[in-house]
C-alpha cells in the first residue's frame, strides 16, 4: 500500500530524516515510535506531502506520489490526522468534515459513518471548530480524516488530549477500520496503545530508523530501553 | 428635520459605493489577509472597460460591462496572483508593497493606453432622473450593491467553492492534507474579488470621474470599511459601509467635505476602542 | 571558532565605520552641492525609515501614517523659520501695526493677527522641543489607545493610513494656519546662517548624517538589548506575552513613540534641506513610500531600513531624470522585483549571497551531529 | 491562612452557552492539585477565567484573599500566577534561551531592559538544566518538535517563579520517560509552591497526585483522593469508561 | 555673463519644462507640456532662437510641490536652463519661487491664478484675478444673477477666488448664499449638491480643479439642476476637461476664461491645426495650453530682443513686448510681468467645444494686487 524509500528531508538546510524506509502493507497497522523531536512528524509530514523530500521515494498503491501535490496524494485515498488539534476554526463542526467531503467527493454516507464513530460531536455540529475544547477538537480532526474513508490513514498522537475513555473507543475503532481492512500508520507515544493495536512498529531516532519488528519485539527490555531517554 | 430626510439616501447610496468597492476586498483582504492596493486600479480597470464598451453596445453599456469587467478585472487579479502573490502567503502585509508597485504600474499604463485626462462614459437615459433627492443612477448602484451582497454572502456561505475557500484560508496547512486543491482556491478568490472590483468600477462610471487616479480616490475609505466591520465579515462590512456613509453625509452637511472627513476618522478610532477588531468579530480561542 | 565569530562581530562596526566615512567625508567632498542637497533628503527619509524598521520591522507594527509625525516635525521647524523670517524682513506691506509680524501665506490668507498656536514657535528652544515632543507625545497617546484596545495588524496599517489621510485634509483645510495647500516654503535662514547657501547647505548634510548614525546605534543597541527579544516577541505572540508578565501596548506605544519621534526629528532636518514642507509629504502616498522602501532595503535589519531608504531616494530622483515620462513604470517594477526576488530586501539578499558562499566553504557540518545535539 | 486560590461560585456562558456552571474550588499553599474531566468539561476555561484571559458571567477567584476580577493578564502574572498552553505557545523567532531570559525579566524594572543581556541568569540556567534544552539553547524555538515546545513552555514557567503554577496538559505528547521526569518535576516545585495540572493521563495522574478535582459540564463532579475519585462510579461513566483492564494505562 | 548658465552648447539653447506627468495633475498639466513642446518645435523650424535650436529637458512634478522645487532646483543647477516653463497649481507655484528668486532664474507660469503675488523671476502668462474672475463676476451679474453659492477645491486658489468674489458681491449687491470646499480629489457630492438645491441659488460660481469636476457635474446633472435654472460658472473647467465631465452633464454652463478653441483670430487657426496635427485631430486646446504655448514664444520674442538669453537681460527686454497670439493681443507688462489679456465668457456646446458669448473687446491690463478696484481694498494686505 505504502512504501517509503530512503526518504531525506528537513527544514531549509536543516536535516530531520536520513534514509527512512518502510512500508505498510493494505490492510496493516505500522506504528511509528520514538522520542520527543526524533522526527516522527517529519516522517509523516513528507510522506503526506506537507514537507517536500529532498531525497528518497514515496510510493502508495504502486504510484510514485513523491513529487504530487497533498490533496492529489488525498484523492488518491490517504488521508492525515496532523498532530495537535488541527481544524479550521472559523468553520462549524459540521463545515469542516464537509469541506473535506467535498473536496474529496465522498457520498454523504461518509460523514454519517464519521459521526457514529465519534458521537459526541453530533450535539456540536453547529459550533465554531475553534471554540471546542481541545480535546473536542481533536475528535474533529480524526473524524474529518475518517470522512474521506482512505484506504490509509496516517495519525499523528491522535489521542493527544482526549479523555480516557473516549481514548478506548478510538482504539476501538482504529481496530475495527484496520480490521474491515484499512491501512494505518500510526505515531503514538502510549505504549501500551501501541502494543494492543500494531501489527509491526519502527522506532526513530536522530532520523534513522534504529529498530523495526512486530509487537512481540517490542515488548523485549531492550526495544523499551530504545524509547527512553 | 427636512435635512435629515433629505441626506438619508446620500447617506445610504454614499454607502452603497464604499461596499461595492470593500466587497472585493472582503475577499483578498477579508478573506486572503492580502493587502490589495492595486484594488483601486482594479476598479479603474472595470471604469475603462464600461468606457471601451460604449462604443459597441452604446447605451446599455453599463449593463453589459458589468460582467466583462468582472471578468477583465478579474483576470488581471488572476495573473497577479499567479505571478506574484502566492509567493507571499504567510505575511500578507508584506502583499502591500508589491501591489503597491502593481498599482503604479497599472495606473501608468491607463495614461499611457487611454491618455492621461478623464474619459467620458455616458450614463444611459433610462437613469437620468429621479424621484426625490435620489437619482436612478444612485439607485442603480443601491440595488447593484444589495445583489452582489446576497451573491457574495450565498457564494461563502451556500457552497462547496465558498467553503474551501474559506478553509484555505483558515488552515492553509490543513486545507491541503483534506484533499483542497489550495492553488486553485487561491486563484478563485482572487479572481472573484478583483473581479468584484471591476464591478464596482462600472458603477462608478455613474457618479465620478473615469482616468487613470480613479481607484487611488476611493481605496482608503474602502479599507476602513473593512476594518471597521471586521476582517472578513461580510455582515460587519455591509453595516460599516452603511454606518461610514451615513455619517459621511451628515457630517459634511453640517460641517464641510474636510472636515467630514476629519470626523470620520476620529469616529472609527472612537469605535475601536470600544470594538477593538471591528464590528463582527471572528473570534476564536487560540492565541494569535 | 571563536576567531570567526569574533570577525563576524566586528564585521558589524567594520561596515558602519567604513560606510559613516562615506557619507561624512568622501560624499561631501565628492559630490556636487545640487546632488548632495538630495543625498541630505534621501537621510532624512533613511532617518523616517529607521523608525519604520524599528516599529514594523521589530515590532511588527506596520505603521502607514509616519507622515503624520514627520509632517508634526518639519511644520514645527517651519514654524519657528516662517516666524523668524517674518520678523527680519521689513513687513511687506503688513498692516498691523504692533503685534509681531506675520507669515508670508497668512497676509494673502487674510489672518490679521498671529496665530496663538504659532506664537511660541518663535522660540528656537520650544521649537526644538516641539519637533519631537509633539511626535512622541501624539504617538503615545494614539498607542495607549489603540494598543490597549489590542488594535493590531491590519487594523492598525489602516487605521494609521486613514489618520494619514485625515492630517493631511486637516492640514490642507487650515490654510490661515497652516499654509493649506502650499505648505510652508520660501524659507531664508536657519539660526542666523543663508540656507541658500552652499556651505550652509553642507553643513546641514554633515547634521543629518551625524543624526542619522547616532540614531541608527540607539536603534541597535536597543533591539539588541532585552528590550528588542521583548519587542519581537510582542510581534510574534502579542497575547503570550501578557502571560510572561509584560504589557504589550505598555511596549508598543514605547516604540511606536521613539518611531514617531525619529520621524518628527527626520521631518525638522528635513524642512531647511529642502526648503519645503507640504501636506504633500506628509499623505497616504508618501508614508506609504517609505514604508515600501524599508521592505525594499529588508525590514528586519535596521541597516535595511536606511538602505531602503536611500536605494529608493535615488531610484526616484534618477528613474524620474531619466524617464521622466515613465519612471513610474520603473519605480513599480523595482518594488516588484525586489519584493519577489528578494522578500527579505536587497539586506536579505546580501545575507543569503554570503550564507550560500559559506556553505560552499564549509561543506559539511555533519548533519547527523547537529540532529543528535536536539535529540 | 487563607487558601492561595479560592475560586466563588464561577461561571462562564459563551453565546449562551454555559461552559462553567457555579465552580467552587480551594487549593492550599503547596498542593499539587489535578483537575480531570471530559473533553469539554471547562478545565481549560477555568485556567483561563484564573490567568485573566476570559471573563466570568459571574463569581469570582481568589488569589490568597485577593480578587482577581478585573486584572489584565499581565497584572496576574505579576501577582505570581503563572500558566502553560494546552496548544503550546512560545516565540518562534527567539531562541530558546531568549525565551527564558524573557520569561524570567518580567520583574526587572522596563528601563533595565534596554541593556543588552549579558550571560545567563541562575534561573534561566537552571531552566535549561531541568527542561532538557540545554544543548538547543541557541536555536530558535521555532525548530522544536512538539513534545520540545511543551518542555519549553513548562521551563517559562518554571524561570517565571510564580507562586501558583497552572499547567495545561503538560505531559501530552511527551514520552513516557519524559512523562515521568515532568511529574517529578511537578512534585517537587509543589513543595514550596502550588501547582494545579489539568491531565489525561491516568497513570500519571495516579503516580503523581494526590488532590483530583473532576470537572463535568461546567461543574464540579467529584473531588478527593485519586483513590476516592477513580472508584466514583460517575466519574467512571463519564470520563474513564470502561475497560476490563483499567482504562489506557494498565501497563507499569 | 553672456555664454555661461544659459547655453546648452554652442549652437543650442536648453529650456525646461516642468509639469505633473504623473499623479493627479497630470490630467492637466500634460497638455499643458505638449503644447510649450510644440512651440518649441515650431521655433526650432524657423530657425531657432538667436540662430541656435532649443532643446527641452522635462522634468517630473509629479504633481508634488516639494518634487517641482527638486526638479526645478536640478534643471538651473544641473541643466543649466537659459529659463523654464513650467508649473499648474499654485502650490507648486509657491514652492518652486523661492528657488527661481534665489538662482536668479526664470519661471513662466501659464495658468490662471489667484494673484496677490508679483515676483520679479516669475512670468504669468495665464490670466489674474481681475482677467479672469471679475469679468465673469460681471457676467453673471449683468445675467442678473444676483445671489450665488461658491463651490471650490480647498486650497490656495479656490480660497483666495472666494474671497474676491465674496468683496465683489458686498459691493455690487450680491448675496452669497454659501461658501463650500472639498478635498482635491474629492468625487463625492451627493452632498453639496444637495445644499446647494436647497439654497437655491441664482447661479454658482465653481473653482473646483481637477478630477472634481467631473463627479460634481455628473451628480448635478443627476439631481435634476439644469444650465438654464442654475448655470455654474467655472473658471478651472476648458476644452480638455469637458470630454471627461461628459458633454451632457456640462453643456449650457458658462466658463470664464481668455481663451477658447473657437477664439476666432488667424494666428489660433494655425495653433489649432499645428497641434491637431502634432498629437492627433481628436486633441482639443485650452487656455492654460495656448498660454504654454504662448510662453514660449513671448519668452523667444524678449531674448531676440535682448540679444542674450541672460536672465537679467531678458527681464528688461521683455516688458511692453506684444505679439498676436491666438487669444489676440498679448502685451507683457513690464512692471509685474503678468500679460494684457482679453477675458471671454463662453458657453459650453453640445459639441464639447466653447462658445465664446462676451468678451472684454480689449486686452485687459494685469493688476494682481487689485489696485485699481476700490472694494478690493483690504483683500491684499490683510
Ligand atoms: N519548522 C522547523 N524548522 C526547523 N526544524 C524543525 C522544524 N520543525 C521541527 N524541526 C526539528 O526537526 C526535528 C524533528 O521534529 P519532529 O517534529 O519531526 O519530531 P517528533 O518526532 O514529531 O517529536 P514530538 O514527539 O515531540 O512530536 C526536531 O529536532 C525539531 O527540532
Ligand atoms: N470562546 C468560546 N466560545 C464558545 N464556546 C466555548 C468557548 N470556549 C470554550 N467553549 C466551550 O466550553 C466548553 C469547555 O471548554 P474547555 O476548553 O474548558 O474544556 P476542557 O475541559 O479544557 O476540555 P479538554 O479536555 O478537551 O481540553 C467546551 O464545550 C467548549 O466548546
Ligand atoms: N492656479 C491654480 N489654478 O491653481
Ligand atoms: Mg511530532
Ligand atoms: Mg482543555
Amino acid at each position: 500500500m505504502l512504501s517509503v524509500q530512503g526518504l531525506e528531508s528537513g527544514y531549509g538546510r536543516a536535516r530531520v530524516l536520513f534514509g527512512i524506509s518502510l512500508s505498510v502493507e493494505p490492510g496493516e497497522l505500522v506504528c511509528v515510535m520514538g522520542r520527543n523531536g526524533v522526527g516522527k512528524t517529519t516522517l509523516l509530514d513528507t510522506v503526506m506531502g506537507v514537507l517536500p523530500a529532498t531525497a528518497g521515494m514515496v510510493a502508495f498503491a504502486g504510484e510514485d506520489v513523491t513529487r504530487l501535490p497533498s490533496h492529489r496524494r488525498v484523492a488518491l485515498g490517504m488521508a492525515y490526522v496532523p498532530q495537535g488539534h488541527a481544524t479550521f476554526p472559523q468553520l462549524s463542526v459540521l463545515g469542516n468534515l464537509l469541506v473535506t467531503l467535498e473536496a474529496c467527493r465522498g457520498p454523504r454516507e461518509a460523514l454519517e459513518e464519521a459521526l457514529e464513530t465519534f458521537p459526541r460531536l453530533k450535539p456540536l455540529l453547529k459550533r465554531s471548530a475553534g471554540f471546542l475544547s481541545g480535546g473536542q477538537q481533536q475528535q474533529l480532526a480524526i473524524a474529518r480524516a475518517l470522512v474521506t474513508r482512505p484506504r490509509l490513514l496516517i495519525l499523528d498522537e491522535p489521542t493527544e488530549g482526549i479523555q480516557p475513555s473516549i481514548v478506548i473507543e478510538i482504539e476501538e475503532a482504529i481496530e475495527r477500520l484496520h480490521a474491515s481492512g484499512m491501512a494505518v500508520l500510526l505515531v503514538e507515544q502510549y505504549l501500551e496503545l501501541a502494543l494492543r493495536l500494531a501489527d509491526r512498529f519502527l522506532i526513530l531516532d536522530a532520523g534513522h530508523v534504529v529498530h523495526s519488528g512486530t509487537a512481540a519485539d517490542l515488548r523485549q527490555e531492550e526495544t523499551r530501553r530504545l524509547l527512553a531517554v | 428635520m427636512e435635512a435629515f430626510v433629505n441626506q438619508l439616501p446620500i447617506g445610504i447610496s454614499i454607502g452603497a459605493v464604499l461596499l461595492l468597492i470593500a466587497l472585493g476586498l472582503t475577499f483578498t483582504f477579508g478573506q486572503m489577509g492580502v493587502i490589495n492596493m492595486a484594488h483601486g486600479e482594479f476598479i479603474m480597470a472595470g471604469a475603462y472597460t464600461a468606457y471601451l464598451l460604449q462604443d459597441l453596445t452604446g447605451r446599455m453599456a453599463v449593463i453589459v460591462a458589468l460582467p466583462v469587467a468582472f471578468a477583465v478585472a478579474g483576470l488581471m487579479g488572476l495573473i497577479l496572483e499567479r505571478t506574484a502573490i502566492r509567493h507571499f502567503y504567510g505575511r500578507p502585509l508584506d502583499t502591500l508593497l508589491l501591489t503597491w508597485g502593481v498599482s503604479l504600474v497599472l495606473q501608468q499604463l491607463a495614461r499611457d493606453l487611454f491618455g492621461a485626462p478623464n474619459v467620458q462614459v455616458q450614463a444611459p437615459a433610462w437613469l437620468q432622473g429621479g424621484i426625490g433627492t435620489l437619482p436612478y443612477n444612485r439607485l442603480f448602484i443601491f440595488v447593484l450593491a444589495l445583489l452582489t451582497v446576497a451573491g457574495v454572502w450565498a457564494y461563502l456561505n451556500r457552497t462547496g467553492q465558498g467553503r474551501r475557500m474559506q478553509a484555505v484560508m483558515q488552515n492553509r496547512g490543513l486545507a491541503a492534507v483534506s484533499g483542497i486543491d489550495t492553488g486553485r482556491v487561491d486563484q478563485r478568490t482572487f479572481f472573484i474579488g478583483s473581479g468584484l472590483a471591476g464591478v464596482a468600477g462600472v458603477a462608478l462610471t455613474l457618479i465620478g470621474p473615469v482616468g487613470p487616479t480613479l481607484g487611488t480616490y476611493y481605496i482608503v475609505d474602502a479599507f476602513l470599511v473593512v476594518v471597521a466591520g471586521g476582517l472578513g465579515s461580510l455582515l460587519g462590512a455591509v453595516v460599516a459601509a452603511a454606518g461610514l456613509g451615513l455619517l459621511n453625509s451628515y457630517a459634511e452637511f453640517w460641517s464641510d467635505a474636510s472636515l467630514a472627513k476629519v470626523i470620520v476618522f476620529a469616529v472609527i478610532v472612537a469605535f475601536l476602542q470600544v470594538r477593538p477588531q471591528g464590528l463582527f468579530v471572528l473570534r476564536s480561542r487560540a492565541l494569535s | 571558532m571563536n576567531a570567526v565569530t569574533n570577525l563576524a562581530r566586528l564585521r558589524g562596526p567594520g561596515i558602519f565605520a567604513v560606510v559613516a566615512a562615506l557619507a561624512l567625508v568622501v560624499a561631501p567632498l565628492a559630490l556636487e552641492p545640487f546632488r548632495l542637497g538630495l543625498l541630505a533628503k534621501y537621510l532624512c527619509f533613511a532617518i523616517v525609515a529607521l523608525g519604520i524598521g524599528l516599529a514594523w520591522g521589530q515590532g511588527g507594527m506596520l505603521t502607514l501614517g509616519q507622515g503624520v509625525f514627520f509632517g508634526l516635525g518639519g511644520y514645527a521647524m517651519g514654524m519657528h523659520l516662517k516666524l523668524v523670517e517674518a520678523s527680519s524682513l521689513p513687513s511687506s506691506g503688513s498692516s498691523s501695526g504692533g503685534g509681531p509680524a506675520l507669515p508670508d501665506f497668512m497676509v494673502w490668507s487674510g489672518v490679521e493677527e498671529l496665530p496663538a498656536l504659532w506664537a511660541p514657535f518663535a522660540d528656537p528652544v520650544f521649537a526644538l522641543a516641539m519637533v519631537v515632543a509633539g511626535p512622541v507625545l501624539i504617538a503615545t497617546v494614539l498607542g495607549l489607545l489603540v494598543f490597549r484596545q489590542r488594535v493590531r495588524g491590519a487594523y492598525f496599517a489602516i487605521l494609521t493610513q486613514a489618520l494619514a489621510a485625515a492630517f493631511v485634509i486637516l492640514l490642507v483645510g487650515q490654510q490661515g494656519l497652516t499654509g493649506g495647500t502650499n505648505g510652508l516654503t520660501n524659507f531664508f535662514e536657519l539660526f542666523g546662517r543663508d540656507l541658500a547657501d552652499d556651505s550652509t547647505q553642507r553643513g546641514l548634510y554633515i547634521v543629518v548624517a551625524l543624526v542619522l548614525g547616532v540614531l541608527y546605534l540607539g536603534a541597535r543597541q536597543l533591539v539588541n538589548s532585552r528590550f528588542g527579544r521583548l519587542l519581537v516577541a510582542v510581534r510574534d505572540g502579542e497575547d503570550r506575552v501578557r502571560f510572561l508578565g509584560y504589557d504589550p501596548a505598555v511596549v508598543k506605544t514605547i516604540v511606536f513613540a521613539i518611531s514617531a519621534g525619529m520621524a518628527g526629528l527626520a521631518g525638522a532636518l528635513f524642512v531647511p534641506v529642502v526648503g519645503i514642507i507640504s501636506p504633500a509629504l506628509l499623505g497616504v502616498v508618501p508614508s506609504l513610500e517609505l514604508v515600501v522602501a524599508v521592505a525594499v532595503g529588508g525590514r528586519f535589519a535596521l541597516a535595511g531600513a536606511v538602505l531602503g531608504a536611500v536605494v529608493m531616494g535615488y531610484a526616484k530622483t534618477s528613474f524620474s531624470e531619466q524617464f521622466a515620462d515613465g519612471w513610474l513604470y520603473l519605480q513599480g517594477a523595482l518594488f516588484i522585483l525586489v519584493m519577489t526576488l528578494a522578500p527579505k530586501g536587497l539586506v536579505g539578499l546580501a545575507a543569503s549571497a554570503r550564507e550560500a558562499l559559506a556553505a560552499r566553504r564549509r561543506p559539511a557540518v555533519p548533519a547527523s551531529r547537529t540532529v543528535k545535539e536536539i535529540a | 491562612m487563607s487558601p492561595i486560590i479560592e475560586v466563588r461560585g464561577l461561571s462562564v456562558v459563551f453565546d449562551g452557552f454555559r461552559a462553567l456552571d457555579g465552580v467552587d474550588l480551594t487549593v492550599e499553599r503547596g498542593e499539587l492539585r489535578f483537575l480531570i474531566g471530559p473533553n469539554g468539561a471547562g478545565k481549560t476555561t477555568l485556567i483561563d477565567v484564573v490567568t485573566g484571559l476570559t471573563r466570568p458571567a459571574s463569581g469570582e477567584v481568589l488569589l490568597a484573599g485577593r480578587s482577581l476580577t478585573g486584572l489584565r493578564e499581565h497584572q496576574i502574572v505579576r501577582l505570581g500566577v503563572g500558566r502553560t498552553f494546552q496548544t503550546s505557545v512560545v516565540f518562534e523567532e527567539l531562541t530558546v534561551l531568549e525565551n527564558l531570559d524573557l520569561a524570567a525579566a518580567f520583574r526587572r524594572p522596563l528601563l533595565s531592559l534596554a541593556r543588552r543581556r549579558r550571560g545567563v541568569s541562575e534561573t534561566v540556567a537552571e531552566a535549561l538544566e531541568t527542561t532538557g534544552l540545554a544543548g538547543l539553547a541557541d536555536r530558535p524555538a521555532g525548530v522544536l518538535s512538539h513534545g520540545q515546545r511543551q518542555w519549553l513552555e513548562i521551563g517559562m514557567l518554571l524561570a517565571q517563579r510564580p507562586e501558583v503554577l497552572l499547567l495545561d496538559e503538560p505531559v501530552a505528547g511527551m514520552s513516557r520517560a519524559e512523562r515521568e521526569r515532568t511529574g517529578e518535576l511537578l512534585t517537587s516545585v509543589a513543595r514550596d509552591r502550588t501547582v494545579i495540572v489539568v491531565e489525561h493521563d491516568m497513570e500519571f495522574l495516579r503516580r503523581y497526585a494526590s488532590q483530583v478535582t473532576v470537572l463535568h459540564e461546567g461543574r464540579v463532579l467529584a473531588e478527593g483522593s485519586v483513590e476516592e475519585v477513580r472508584g466514583d462510579p460517575r466519574v467512571q461513566e463519564v470520563y474513564i469508561g470502561r475497560r476490563k483492564d483499567d482504562a489506557v494505562s494498565a501497563g507499569s | 555673463n553672456e555664454s555661461g548658465a544659459a547655453a546648452g552648447g554652442d549652437d543650442t539653447i536648453k529650456v525646461g519644462i516642468l509639469h505633473s506627468l504623473s499623479g493627479t495633475m497630470a490630467i492637466s498639466e500634460v497638455t499643458v507640456r505638449d503644447a510649450e513642446l510644440l512651440a518649441i518645435e515650431e521655433i526650432n523650424k524657423a530657425g531657432g532662437v538667436l540662430g541656435k535650436q532649443l532643446v527641452p529637458v522635462v522634468e517630473d512634478g509629479a504633481s508634488d510641490w516639494p518634487t517641482f522645487a527638486e526638479k526645478a532646483t536640478k534643471l538651473i543647477r544641473q541643466d543649466k536652463v537659459a529659463t523654464t516653463f513650467g508649473g499648474w497649481t499654485s502650490a507648486s507655484r509657491k514652492a518652486m519661487l523661492p528657488v527661481f528668486e534665489r538662482s536668479k532664474a526664470l519661471l513662466w507660469y501659464p495658468v490662471q491664478y489667484e494673484g496677490l503675488e508679483s515676483s520679479p523671476y516669475i512670468f504669468y502668462t495665464g490670466a489674474t484675478t481681475n482677467q479672469q474672475i471679475i469679468p465673469g463676476l460681471d457676467y453673471l451679474k449683468e445675467q442678473g444673477k444676483k445671489k450665488l453659492f461658491l463651490v471650490g477645491s480647498d486650497y490656495v486658489f479656490p480660497r483666495t477666488a472666494n474671497k474676491i468674489i465674496k468683496a465683489y458681491a458686498a459691493a455690487n449687491g450680491m448675496e452669497i448664499l454659501g461658501e463650500e470646499y472639498t478635498p482635491l480629489g474629492h468625487t463625492e457630492y451627493g452632498t453639496l449638491t444637495n445644499k446647494v438645491v436647497q439654497a437655491k441659488p441664482d447661479a454658482v460660481f465653481n473653482t473646483l480643479n481637477g478630477d472634481s469636476n467631473v463627479a460634481f457635474f455628473k451628480q448635478l446633472k443627476s439631481a435634476g439642476v439644469t444650465a438654464e435654472e442654475m448655470p455654474v460658472l467655472s473658471v478651472s473647467v476648458a476644452e480638455e476637461e469637458v470630454t471627461g465631465i461628459g458633454v451632457d452633464n456640462i453643456a449650457g454652463h458658462p466658463v470664464a476664461w481668455n481663451y477658447y478653441q473657437t477664439t476666432d483670430t488667424p494666428a489660433n487657426k494655425k495653433f489649432v491645426e499645428a497641434f491637431k496635427a502634432r498629437y492627433g485631430a481628436a486633441k482639443v486646446t485650452s487656455d492654460p495650453m495656448e498660454a504654454g504655448y504662448n510662453a514660449v514664444y513671448l519668452w523667444a520674442e524678449a531674448v531676440k530682443k535682448a540679444g542674450t538669453v541672460e536672465v537679467e537681460a531678458v527681464r528688461k527686454a521683455a516688458g511692453g513686448i506684444a505679439l498676436e497670439r491666438p487669444e489676440g493681443l498679448v502685451t507683457i507688462d513690464g512692471e509685474n510681468q503678468h500679460m494684457y489679456k482679453t477675458a471671454r465668457i463662453g458657453i459650453i456646446q453640445p459639441d464639447g467645444l466653447i462658445k465664446e458669448v462676451w468678451n472684454s473687446g480689449e486686452p485687459i491690463k494685469p493688476d494682481p494686487y487689485l489696485k485699481g478696484y476700490p472694494w478690493a481694498s483690504g483683500l491684499a494686505a490683510g
